[in-house]
């Protein structure tokens, strides 16, 4: 796999300075330890930060900005970033109201975020997103995977944040949208971790993994091709077993691409999925469809449905201003 | 312990770390996310420059920098466990009075307890774990025991060989593997893998002087 | 290369129908001919149609929307649409004041929108866009290609047209945008054309194809790897070497993706870019980044510097409400 | 010219094409974009479809017909051209009082000047008209100096063969190789390809019957 790439050392730091570069209206950058806030510090609200390993942007960099993060802390590539970010960025964008973090569930991310809380002075709470339903729900694990429904949990709380809602009030919203959503992806291709200069797996040219993770990990089986329409019936299928959303519900439907699937792709995965909740008796009252949450240059694509309720319906289509997502004012 | 051996021990590790790197690596990418060993490789680089800084303390703050630095270099899941491992060690040493096997088999027990801790994780969870808590009791009874240094460091090498090789027929429940359920079964853990060579490359070298 | 498809012939249709149904706020579709117009027809103002062959989502049908274009004409996978296309759309936007084709200059997609413009009884006028420099202009052929430019054309055009500027002002500004736009892109890895099922070109492991076109067209020449800053200043340099922008100018850099390059590569590009374009005295006032004009799942990247002046900076700037461009209000 | 036997030169071109697919695909993805086989196909099933509407019209009005349906159905470059190329005909057939060679060849003609003129484009550029060109003087040649319906076919296949086959080491000035300059010499262009089967594919239907 061939990427552009100078010395594959500076590739995190020059992407970061690229990105706080065109994006200087809203984001601020700040090198050692790494971290992004807002360009103008927001006030009298809770600070929302997230972070994680590189490698999925937008999430979660792009979503820096009005109506969603006040800060994020980027990782090496698929690598949680470490406390001192999370601590930095917090000193930085605390404004009396306290911290609340944004955490995928993943072992290193909550490792490294309990350890930057346990040493910050400020109040702080952690609302950690599982949505991936690909590997089951288990007692003896840590629990299931944060993928891309961590992007309408940053949306969701971070409108709510921006009333001057207070820490408890963001936290509870936050674990009620990742209750109330679940995703489960597919994979066509493995994606290549630059600094490993090989695919992560290998598949063949008429197999798929079914459940994969955002960094390239193993899902629930490796499959034989098959019609688009079949593969997002599982995915689907999956979602609502584990959701079980009453029937009239409204819901919030997201495709995802991985990185290297064409939008047109994405669309098409998007009208074969619309369908089947229609069928189930959904109503799909929002949606968004694109590259959200991706794994640097795996083709694949994720599905995430969210059950809808007034609040976090109101709170969905609030004004946001980041690199990413962009609407209302 | 000399922090001159400290510096010594990273200089052994680290080459042991690159000539496992393909293995590592290739494990981490069957039931992880394929950055174990570049992960690793990153806190090795850094507290190998760090050897002025370092040789100019005593031993235990030496430690307690070397977890400090980790923290802030490594990351991922592995980041804040090798963390805990060295400032959990650098404490248990600071408050020995007298330095002997026996104190350097309680703080390498507290660096193993430390990382249980913040891994909210055990035995038989198919992490590095499975390497090192096996090879702290061993390194503690083999101590009791009163073996001698080529005796307790055979016995160290085959307790982190067998742990090692034990994670292969485990169902994960800690770290990324724990979402595979059934599929992670057949693979060695990448992180019981990387602390099999780092224990052995310290015995090696224990074993020369 | 494998794709998510049901059948591939109804991979289009499937597709448009699930963009219009996840913009339905912002589109509508008509099938048979297809076409795609603002889901609420604009009042009294030239009407901006685009269109060309599929493949380069979000170009055209996700610049539809206020600011920008009334009405997309898509075509099969990297295949002009037809004129029935254009004369159907024409007939449902324009609104008095004429119709304004922005056409790519590509001999399909000349003559069947010049075969539309024929046939059609309202006030017309076409801009084309021959932004890729990669193939020197010469008075023998037909010209230069148009590649991601065209987004800043439809852009600024479409701001223009909102205010109610006559036919011959738009076209005018079109023209000028054009002008002062010039675009190179460079691919990693080959498209794959659905309904053909394998590459369209071969590449080496080292290998790159300096000058590609949107659809995987040859460029200047093929080449081996090199680090992404000397790639770079190779596009740059057939860039300035074009638009000759005098020291201190406001420049608009775009770097756009080609469908299968992470976010992450293209901020890096865009951080190697800007830093060289400072280097020649000019100042990035402006930036885009991110997959815009894509060809399908081709990797690789583009880079596109528009020279600004005022009026075209104040119709970058001002509102848009599309499906891939949003800012303002 | 008989609407059955416009039918069958349908059936006989879309035999030839599909034979070709490979070839004709392949000198596309070399100096276009891959999809002339694509479009043809797309053109020659949509107008098989149309064999019961067509087969109740007369000779010209189904060439019409057939030359509307390409100019909505193919698009790219190769659609403008071939419906232009068939309404032109259409055009003169109407006009013509009695149908013999001579008004066929004239139609002929007069379609290929309408590509000339709708593309823009003339011989030597390195596109269809490289073939078309060649035939139409052929066609109308062989014709005037009283030539026999094989050695007539003969000639005509061999000039679309040969049109072909110059392509080849031609610069393009026309269509999307034009953008390649240099890198476009040593291919043949895929639309002289095209062409040159279909136009042979309706010779030898004539030779059979
Ligand atoms: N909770 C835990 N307790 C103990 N060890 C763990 C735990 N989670 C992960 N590990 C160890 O960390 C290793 C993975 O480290 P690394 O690849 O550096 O981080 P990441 O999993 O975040 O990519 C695993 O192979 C396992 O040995
Ligand atoms: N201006 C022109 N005049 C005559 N023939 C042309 C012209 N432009 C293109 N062609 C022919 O059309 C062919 C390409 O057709 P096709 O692949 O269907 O369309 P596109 O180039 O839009 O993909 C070329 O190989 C060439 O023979
Ligand atoms: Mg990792
Ligand atoms: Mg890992
Ligand atoms: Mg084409
Ligand atoms: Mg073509």
């Amino acid at each position: 796999m061939k990427i552009f790439v100078n010395d594959v050392e500076n590739l995190l730091v020059e992407s970061l300075s690229g990105f706080a570069a065109a994006h200087g209206d809203l984001v601020s950058l700040n090198l050692d330890p790494h971290f992004l806030t807002r360009a103008h510090k927001a006030k009298n609200k809770v600070a929302l930060i997230s972070g994680g390993g590189s490698g999925h942007e937008p999430l979660h960099t792009g979503f820096i900005g009005h109506g969603m993060l006040d800060a994020a802390c980027p990782g090496h590539v698929f690598t949680s970033p470490t406390p001192d970010q999370m601590m930095a960025a917090a000193e930085a964008v605390e404004c009396g109201k306290g911290v609340l973090f944004i955490v995928k569930n993943y072992a290193g991310d909550v490792m490294n975020f309990e350890m930057a809380a346990e040493m910050i002075s400020c109040e702080h709470a952690t609302v950690l997103t599982s949505d991936d339903v690909a590997v089951e729900n288990s007692t003896y694990t840590t629990g299931r995977r944060g993928v891309a429904g961590t992007v309408i949990v940053e949306k969701v709380v971070g409108s709510l944040a921006e009333t001057g809602a207070d820490l408890a009030h963001c936290k509870a919203l936050g674990e009620r949208v990742n209750q109330r959503t679940a995703s489960m992806g597919v994979a066509l291709s493995s994606c290549t971790v630059p600094a490993a200069g090989r695919p992560t797996f290998d598949i063949g040219d008429n197999e798929l993994e079914m459940g994969v993770g955002i960094h390239g990990e193993p899902g629930r089986r490796r499959e034989a091709m098959r019609p688009a329409d079949d593969i997002v019936n599982d995915l689907v299928t999956a979602i609502l077993h584990d959701l079980k959303p009453v029937e009239g519900s409204e819901v919030l439907l997201m495709i995802n691409g991985f990185g290297a699937t064409p939008l047109m792709q994405l669309y098409m995965l998007y009208h074969s999925a619309s369908k089947l909740l229609a069928a189930h008796g959904l109503t799909v009252a929002r949606s968004l469809v694109g590259n959200y949450t991706t794994a640097l240059d795996m083709a694949g694509a994720s599905v995430t449905v969210c059950v809808l309720d007034d609040e976090i319906k109101q709170h969905w289509d609030s004004p946001v201003q980041t690199a990413a997502l962009r609407w209302g004012r | 312990m000399k922090t001159e051996f400290i510096l010594q021990a990273v200089d052994a590790i680290s080459i042991a770390i690159h000539a496992h790197e393909s293995e590592i690596e290739s494990l981490d990418r069957a039931i992880g996310d394929g950055d174990h060993f570049i992960n690793i490789k990153r806190g090795v680089t850094t507290i190998a420059a760090m050897r002025e800084e370092l040789s100019a303390l005593p031993a235990d703050v030496a430690l307690q920098r070397i977890g400090m630095k980790l923290l802030s270099t490594i990351g991922g899941a592995s980041g804040p466990l090798f963390a805990s491992f060295f400032i959990a060690m650098s404490k248990t040493l600071k408050t020995q009075q007298e330095e002997s096997l026996a104190t350097i088999a309680a703080a390498f027990a507290d660096g193993v307890e430390s990382i249980k801790q913040r891994g909210k994780s055990d035995l038989g969870e198919k992490t590095m774990l499975d390497v090192l808590i096996p090879v702290a009791q061993t390194f503690r009874q083999q101590v009791e025991a009163g073996a001698d240094m080529p005796a307790l460091l055979t016995a160290i090498k085959a307790s982190a060989e067998q742990g090692m090789l034990s994670t292969r027929d485990m169902l994960a429940t800690k770290g990324r593997a724990a979402f595979l359920g059934e599929r992670a079964i057949g693979h060695i853990d990448a992180g019981a893998k990387s602390s099999q060579v780092m224990i052995s490359a310290v015995c090696d070298l224990l074993a020369q002087t």
